[in-house]
């Protein structure tokens, strides 16, 4: 009885025990089919629970119009950004400019639009840098527990005890001026925020049971990470790179309005707004409008990471 | 209790030093030359002067130490109080800081306040709606308070209360008067953290097992939210204060610039600017020490607030 | 017996509203609880019956309506009544025991201010007597020292303390009513006897009517006067438990009798003990028992197909080859308490046991007898203090993490709970097979033929393959980890509270499998659990843990045919439904 | 915990919450109505005090102490704090006496005598005479030597000693001929203070700590928040230049720093500001909403260079070649500029000197804005348009780098100006020490500076290589040849000794500098102040600064 089940049990993985499967193995091809059929159909529930909530959609659309904008500018803008025209300068609102015009007659609406191309990138820059160090250290953290861990965190709490926008004016000093520079600072402010989440998340992942099985089923550490841990960590990372991406917009504002920004005569919204309080009394919609869209943006990107949040939870 | 006290104290000494560290190093990158811009500064370029004169002006302003020997020049001088001389302003470090940090502290603490209260409240009356529907509209208005940039705000409250309704000045230090725009514009984005982190530990805690328990004795809701809510749901918000440190003080540089308030913010953006190390240096080695200390009060707080956190022995 | 029921319900209708449609989770019941009386309701998770409790103390969430029928607490309908009023009965009229009590108390707030907190809300304000009622009402709920047990907080105590203490709150008010919600269902066996006993008794003292909710069909048939049978939101049954047990009328109760093996297999148990015939007797008989017919899984009608006694539980156990030996093991965990100074956790002292080739040890004791430390020394999870492990001859108790890894092809887990065993990104195929990708042993279609084949062998359909494991029932999520364990092929298996997490009808299907699986591929099992009924229907050997000590080992018959230790007795005696079955 | 609430409520609660948002962003731009309230108010004790904000303190030099002062505002507050022994006069630009009466210049221009008034004291007393000059004076001259690069070392070019005559008779002895001393004597850097200012350090100077002879004393100065003046009792040596003989008709002064525009012209509006005197002139808004408050607005060009971009003639880079420089000179539209950024009736520019400077010749005919022009020399110099937009030559875009410290709308205007001819003039933003430093390497195409006096040779202390020490700005600004020629007239002009020849030798320098492209004019720097309708007596001095003791408060 001994030899039979040493036997049965070697060849389990060949044999196929003729009482239970019916007919040939289905060719793969089905297989992938159904399988991409279920995610197909698992996305598509996730998008309805998203856009059933009006709030959310508009966001969405509003980000959607101002990504638009930055990668394409000349849609949405008819006028040339740059074009002095002293003759119609400081126009209020009207028809044709629906922003008004400058101090020196440029078209405030195609300067907005064109500006939110930098705005944007500088934000996607940031949070890249932001995501990649932040991420690194969180999972490195992570895993490594220990010794290496509390130096890391020593790291990241000198990182936070720096006030982040003098921390960026003195890179932005050191470096030069402009987006990128400018998008280099800002995403330095933004790591601790990243790895803290990011090595949170792996502590609780590292902990949960089917790590374990996977680890007593023999997955080397590295393959536990990229298939297991991250994948499941993503979530709350993804929702913190949405509220940052707006963070990072505000603060390269931010520095824009104090003259670290992009050079002239580029029209970025910090600068916009910096050139425009000048004329806060006598012109106030060259400051508050281009303050507006700002506004706008980040505030639907706030939106929509919460939204995202709660239809994870 | 007293060796944990003691581990953390160690820790926050060290954050300290790595602040002044990190600063002292990028400071020291900065290109340019600090003398070359002293110079500037007094209406002549470097270039006119013969080597002789030159030599003579950097010692005049302490730039002739080796970068390595002026940190630890520097290092030494601050563990005595002595924050060095300022480059551009003719004065001790120590008399333009004692100068303006009361400015900055004032609108810092009242900011503080008013970020604390206005979150707090907010987050308190959201919690305590009965309606759903209303509960839920008012729970994104936080996102609305970060997502405004400071400036912005600065100058949209200039326009509305100092010019539309003349009720506040506008600018200037003088008196609480001038004090409540800018305290205003840098407590928003703090307040609406606040009132986001509490309202969503708010709506957490509501669901927790032990409020069906509160509810089974008989307590009214306003009861259950005082005595049971409150308490779980601001340990979150704890930790929070620590971080809001560090964005009070950036706040500070914006707002300060936008209602010209002479303080350290401001202070540290113009030095920045000048390329003025010790100015610089000394602000930051302050903000940083500012943090460390109300997150060390932050992390002894929170087992008196927290029972299982008192150190409990850990099963290792 | 007073005239008026302190609680009736007419024709009740609750629902719950998820956006547009709305799920009625309790369709027209009716019932009535009077002052002295204990009634339970017995129902499988689902069956409504925490809605309806709820409902009772009005601490039904804000989704939930009333559709229809009638809630009369002492003669007063309450129904639409408003908050303040319902408030005002909420611990005068009617307790309420939480469910959990590891979670049902304010953790940040001292037991003494949580119970006093009551006394102060049923007397309607502060006196001076407070602190000596909170003392005097702990003392009453059997608690020890209650002076100082009101000085500490909920984490400081264990969790049968803490239910002692939920209890004393419910009584704080004097109540006509105390509804339990499951009053000690996350406690363990004996704990949970001595919290029932106690209950019962100060019940019985101050003639309040008591309404127990609960899964476990033996806890009701002990405690209650009259039994209530739940399902799908309707009473399927009711009256006195052992009319119920003799002659159950509804299809459901039988299936929920049928399934509660600790019912059947240990009244047959008891029997045998009192006639003496001894082990024999229990293993002809315990076995068959426990696979009686179920309806529905395809699995079930396979296993009656079976041959009901599984072969390898013949009489005589055969001297088989030993695949495990472990050998005077011991545990100490060095800890520092709050003044500083080191002190050591004795969790396992001196354990020795040894695993046949085909068999299975069940190692069985209560929370903190150190069961799953022994099961993750032997897995190679954590490193013994004292003494070794050998596997089919070799020792590995102090192998490293790489050496080790070639033998996690020979020795497998099944962990507790399903909900999480499994990735919920991965598809049932990715984690069935990701044994076999880690070791790189099998690829395409090779992989997916083992796919299918590990999953046909725990009776899942192959379409549930490309399913994730949040589309799936706890059952089913079982039976994939047991396929994923089964991989690679192991001899050892080690299943560590395998079916706690599970409703009970659920339970008895997965030791069925498990059993199968042993027949068909010989491999060995170490059971970790605290459930005796479990035990009884799969171990051969079974060895008792208390405290990291070993009480007793040996042969199952043996042990629970003439327990050797009075703490195994009283084991046996706790499991519900024993104590009732007797006199029947 | 119970049914929903009732709808009513809710509905209630969104309707406010929906009309409070517009009402906000209406707000947000209404027009300004009512006056913003400043900290000084507007009535009260503070009737007879003049109230002045200016734009910023000058956080790069925090000083008072005159010698070292070039920030224009604080040198209106020591014109009124610390005087001189001689002054100009604001129209002719003539030399004329003040705390000395009379003065002779020895034959070869290196001895200069003068003799003092004997009614003059210092505000702590003490008494002045021939020694306190003689103390001024060598405390100077220690000064220059312990910081050779202050601002006031251009003034004492040249200084050797002092020797005491008499009690009131002082001679200054020079090393070396130096034309413009006697006018150096007039400005505030060589204002004569207390000797026992001088017996304090230079930083505590620049603190505030400085006793002059003038119509106010320095009450307190806070660095980048203000400075207050009082009046000095017992004042009746004012110069020739004022009106009012005696004591000031002010109690005291008050001068505030407001950064902000908005700001600044919201307090003049509101009444809590007497006089706005901001850096940069009023555009034309600010000029209808001051005028609007009952304004009356004063301006004077400030003597000394106009607002000039200065080239890189070096090898290599594209203004070498002079085609490029007098196409750049016509491609600038100098009325455009003036009407865009300031106002309507702004002063054109017209030479390398503003209008103001003593010998001042308007060569505006060479800088009349010629596109057609500008475009025939540019193609005749080798750079065709391209494709883009820019004219190209040898495949490289016709690229000028200029660095600045921040963003200014007319820098925009030029910049835009500029690309209607395919030039890209690219400005770079530089922290002020990278900017020094790179200018000072010769990074650059063109480079703005300027310098404030009332004296034609003030070109020289940054446009002559043998004054400036051979700085990059001196020498990257002239071809070889054009070098030779402009220092034969700053020569001529310095030692001339009347002032037709001065006038000849300067008119021509002008004519050489704006034809060969060494400067490129691009507005004229006027000093604009506001002065509310109850100042009376606002009179500019000769380097646009103003006498306090000549101006009087209507209640």
């Amino acid at each position: 009885m001994l030899t039979r089940t040493r036997t049965a049990l070697a060849d389990t993985a060949t044999l196929a025990p003729a009482r239970r499967i019916s007919g040939a193995a289905p060719p793969v091809a089905r297989q992938q089919r159904q399988r991409r059929q279920q995610r197909g159909h698992r996305l598509a529930h996730a998008a309805a629970a998203l856009l059933r909530r009006p709030g959310c959609t508009l966001a969405l659309v509003f980000v959607a119009v101002c990504l638009c904008g930055a990668f394409a500018p000349g849609l949405f803008a008819g006028f040339d950004p740059n074009a002095t025209a002293p003759a119609d300068k400081l126009q209020p609102p009207n028809p044709v400019h629906w922003f008004g015009t400058d101090d020196l007659g440029r078209d405030l609406f195609a300067r907005v639009v064109h500006g939110s191309t930098l705005s944007l990138r500088a934000g996607c820059l940031a949070v890249g840098i932001a995501l990649g160090a932040g991420l690194g250290l969180g999972v490195l953290s992570g895993f490594a527990g220990g010794r290496v861990d509390a130096l890391v965190m020593r790291g990241i709490d000198v990182l936070l005890a720096l006030p982040g926008f003098l921390l960026a004016l003195v890179v932005v000093t050191a470096i030069g001026f402009g987006t990128v520079p400018v998008a280099i600072a800002v995403g330095i402010g933004l790591v601790p925020g990243f790895a803290r989440t990011t090595r949170a998340e792996v502590l609780r992942v590292k902990t949960l049971p089917y790590v374990e099985a996977a680890r007593l089923g023999g997955a080397r550490w590295g393959r536990i990470v990229l298939t297991h841990v991250l994948p499941n960590a993503w979530g709350p990372v993804a929702v913190l790179a949405t509220l940052d991406f707006g963070s990072a917009v505000l603060a390269t504002a931010g520095l824009g309005f104090l003259g670290f920004g992009a050079a002239p005569p580029a029209p970025e919204w910090g600068t916009l707004i910096a050139t425009g309080r000048r004329f806060l009394v006598t012109a106030p919609w060259l400051s508050l409008l281009p303050g507006l869209v700002a506004m706008l943006l980040v505030f639907s990107l706030n939106h929509i990471a919460r939204t995202l949040e709660e239809t994870r939870r | 209790m007293t060796r944990y006290v003691g581990g953390r104290i160690a820790q926050a000494l060290l954050v300290l030093w790595g602040a002044y560290t990190v600063t002292y190093a990028i400071l020291y990158l900065l290109p340019g030359d600090p003398l070359a811009l002293m110079l500037t500064a007094s209406g002549v370029e470097i270039d006119t002067l013969s080597p002789a004169q030159v030599a003579q002006a950097r010692a005049y302003y302490g730039l002739d130490q080796g970068a390595l020997r002026q940190y630890f020049a520097l290092l030494w001088n601050i563990l005595h109080g002595d924050l060095g001389q300022s480059l551009s302003r003719n004065a001790p470090v120590r008399q333009l800081l004692e100068e303006r940090l009361p400015q900055t502290l004032q609108l810092a603490g009242l900011a503080v306040v008013l970020s604390i209260v206005g979150g707090t409240g907010f987050a308190w009356f959201t919690a305590t709606l009965r309606s759903p529907r209303v509960r839920n509209l008012l729970r994104r208005a936080p996102a609305i308070g970060f997502s405004i940039p400071v400036f912005w705000m600065g100058l949209l409250l200039i326009q509305l209360f100092a010019f539309d309704l003349g009720w506040l000045p506008s600018t200037g230090n003088a008196g609480w008067r001038s004090l409540v725009l800018p305290a205003v514009t840098l407590a928003i984005p703090s307040a609406a953290a606040y009132a986001q982190v509490l309202g969503r530990s708010f709506h957490d805690v509501w669901r927790e097992p032990h409020i069906a328990t509160a509810f089974a004795k008989g307590l009214t809701r306003g009861a259950v939210q005082r005595r049971h809510v409150l308490r779980n749901a601001a340990l979150p918000a704890l930790t929070l204060v620590g971080l809001q440190v560090g964005h009070t003080v950036s706040g500070a540089v914006i707002v300060e610039t936008v209602f010209a308030r002479v303080g350290i913010g401001r202070l540290a953006q113009e030095a920045v600017l000048r390329q003025d190390i010790p100015v610089v240096l000394a602000v930051v080695v302050i903000s940083a020490a500012a943090f460390v200390v109300v997150n060390l009060g932050v992390d002894l707080l929170y087992p008196a607030l927290d029972p299982r956190v008192a150190h409990a022995p850990k099963v290792t | 017996m007073s005239a008026v029921p302190v609680v009736e319900l007419r024709e009740l209708r609750l629902g719950y509203r998820h956006g547009h449609d709305c799920i009625d989770a309790v369709r027209g019941v009716s019932l009535q609880v009077r002052r002295g009386e204990t009634v339970a309701i017995v129902g499988e998770s689902g069956s409504g019956k925490s809605t309806l409790a709820n409902a009772i103390v009005g601490l039904l969430p804000d989704s939930a309506t009333i559709a229809g029928g009638a809630i009369v607490v002492e003669g007063e309908d309450v129904t639409r009544a408003s908050e303040a009023h319902r408030r005002r009965l909420r611990g005068r009229v009617l307790g309420f025991v939480p469910q959990d009590p590891h979670v049902s108390l304010n953790p940040t707030m001292r037991i003494g201010r949580q119970v006093g907190e009551a006394l102060v809300q049923a007397k309607g304000g502060r006196y001076a007597a407070l602190d000596a009622d909170v003392v005097e009402l702990l003392e009453q709920v059997g608690l020890d020292q209650p002076a100082l047990r009101a000085h500490q907080y909920p984490h400081e105590l264990s969790g049968g303390m803490r239910q002692r203490v939920l209890i004393a709150i419910a009584l704080a008010g004097d109540p006509a009513l105390i509804i339990a919600d499951e009053p000690t269902s996350a406690l363990d066996v004996t704990v949970q006897r001595r919290i029932l006993d106690h209950l019962a008794q100060l019940v019985a003292q101050r003639d309040i009517a008591l309404l127990i909710i609960t899964h476990d069909l033996g806890v009701a048939a002990d405690r209650a006067d009259r039994v209530l049978v739940m399902h799908a939101g309707r009473i399927v049954e009711q009256g006195r438990p052992q009319d119920i047990l003799v002659a159950p009328r509804a299809p459901c109760t039988r299936e929920l009798i049928a399934a509660t093996a600790s019912l059947t297999g240990l009244v047959r148990l008891a029997a045998a003990a009192g006639t003496n015939t001894g082990e024999a007797a229990f293993a002809a008989n315990a076995g068959e028992a426990g696979f009686a017919a179920h309806a529905g899984e395809r699995a079930s009608a396979a296993a009656a197909g079976l041959d009901a006694r599984p072969a390898s539980r013949q009489h005589e156990l055969p001297a088989d080859r030993e695949i495990l030996r472990v050998e005077r093991l011991g545990k100490d965990y060095a800890l520092r308490n709050a003044r500083g100074h080191a002190q050591s956790l004795r969790a396992l002292d001196d354990l020795s046991f040894a695993v046949h080739a085909g068999q299975t040890l069940a190692i069985v004791g209560e929370s903190g007898s150190g069961k799953s430390t022994a099961l993750r020394i032997a897995l190679g999870l954590e490193r013994p203090t004292r003494g070794r492990v050998f596997f089919d001859g070799r020792e590995i108790s102090h192998l490293s993490a790489a050496a080790f890894r070639p033998l996690r092809r020979r020795i497998q887990l099944v962990q507790q709970n399903p909900f999480a065993a499994l990735d919920p990104r991965f598809s049932v195929r990715q984690s069935v097979v990701e044994p076999l990708v880690s070791f790189g042993l099998q690829r395409g279609a090779e992989l997916e033929a083992s796919a299918r084949r590990l999953v046909d062998l725990v009776h899942l359909p192959a379409s549930c393959l490309e399913r994730l494991p949040r589309e799936l029932s706890g059952g089913q999520r079982q039976r994939v980890a047991i396929a994923r364990a089964l991989a690679l092929g192991p001899q050892l298996l080690f299943l560590d509270e395998p079916v706690s997490a599970l409703d009970v009808s659920v339970q008895a299907r997965i030791l069925a499998l498990l059993a199968e699986l042993q027949r068909e591929l010989g491999v060995s099992y170490v059971l970790v659990s605290h459930d005796l009924s479990v035990v009884a229907s799969v171990a051969h050997r079974v060895l008792v843990l208390r405290g990291g000590v070993t009480v007793e080992q040996g042969p199952i018959g043996r042990v629970f045919g003439q327990p050797a230790s009075d703490y195994t007795r009283e084991l046996l005696a706790a499991v519900p439904g024993a104590r009732q079955a007797a006199v029947a | 915990m119970t049914h929903a609430p009732t709808p009513t409520a809710t509905r209630r609660l969104l309707h406010a919450a929906a009309c409070l948002l517009p009402a906000l962003a209406l707000l947000a731009c209404s027009r300004p109505g009512q006056p913003d309230a400043s900290t000084a108010d507007a009535a009260g004790a503070s009737a007879n005090t003049l109230r002045i904000a200016f734009h910023a303190d000058n956080t790069t030099l925090v000083s008072l102490d005159p010698f070292q002062v070039y920030w224009l505002e604080h040198r209106v507050i020591l014109r009124n704090v610390a005087e001189s022994l001689t002054d100009q006069d604001p129209a002719t630009g003539r030399v004329i006496p003040w705390l000395a009466k009379r003065w002779e210049i020895s034959p070869d221009a290196l001895r200069y005598t003068f003799v003092l008034r004997d009614d003059v004291s210092f505000s702590n007393g003490s008494a002045f005479n021939a020694q306190a000059v003689k103390t001024a004076f060598d405390a100077d001259k220690a000064f220059v030597a312990a910081v050779p690069a202050t601002f006031g070392a251009t003034y004492l070019q040249g200084y050797d000693h002092a020797e005491v005559v008499d009690d009131h008779t002082v001679r200054i002895v020079l090393a070396r001929p130096n034309a413009g001393f006697l006018q150096a004597t007039s400005t505030t850097n060589l204002a004569i203070l207390a000797p026992e200012s001088y017996a304090l350090t230079p930083q505590q100077r620049s603190r505030g700590a400085i006793v002059g002879t003038g119509p106010f004393t320095l009450a307190r100065y806070t660095p980048e928040v203000g400075i207050e003046l009082e009046r000095r009792k017992g004042y009746h040596w004012p110069s020739g230049a004022a009106r009012n003989p005696g004591e000031a008709w002010i109690d005291k002064v008050a001068v505030s720093y407001v950064p902000e525009e908005s700001v600044r012209n919201g307090q003049f509006v509101a009444g809590a500001v007497d006089i706005v005197w901001p850096r940069n002139p009023f555009t034309d808004l600010d000029l209808r909403q001051l005028k609007g408050a009952g304004a009356s607005v004063h301006s004077r060009a400030l003597p000394g260079p106009a607002a000039n971009l200065y080239p890189n003639t070096a090898a290599g880079h594209v203004l070498a070649d002079p085609r490029v420089r007098l196409a750049l000179q016509k491609a600038i539209d100098r009325r455009s500029y003036a009407t865009t950024i300031y106002n309507g009736d702004f002063p054109v520019v017209a030479s390398i000197y503003d209008s103001t400077t003593p010998y001042f010749k308007s060569v505006g005919d060479r800088l009349a804005y010629d596109p057609e022009g500008a475009a025939r020399l540019l193609d005749e110099a080798g750079w065709k348009p391209g494709a883009d937009g820019l004219r190209h030559k040898d495949g490289k875009p016709l690229v000028l780098v200029q660095n600045v410290a921040a963003e200014t709308s007319g820098d925009v205007l030029v910049q835009d100006q500029l690309r209607k001819l395919g030039i890209a003039l690219k400005l770079n933003i530089l922290v002020i020490g990278e900017m020094t430093a790179a200018n000072a390497a010769g990074h650059y195409d063109l480079s703005a500076s300027y310098m404030t006096r009332a004296d034609p040779a003030v070109l020289q202390t940054f446009l002559d290589p043998r004054f400036t020490n051979h700085s990059a700005l001196s020498t990257n600004a002239y071809a070889p040849d054009t070098l030779r020629k402009a220092q034969a007239l700053f020569d001529a002009g310095l030692q001339a000794t009347d002032a037709a020849q001065r006038a000849r030798a300067y008119g021509e320098l002008q004519e050489l500098l704006i034809a060969q492209g060494v400067a490129f004019p691009v507005y004229e720097r006027l000093w604009q102040a506001a002065t509310a309708a109850r100042v009376d007596g606002f009179t500019w001095t000769s380097e646009g600064f103003a006498l306090f003791n000549d101006i009087r408060l209507k209640s």
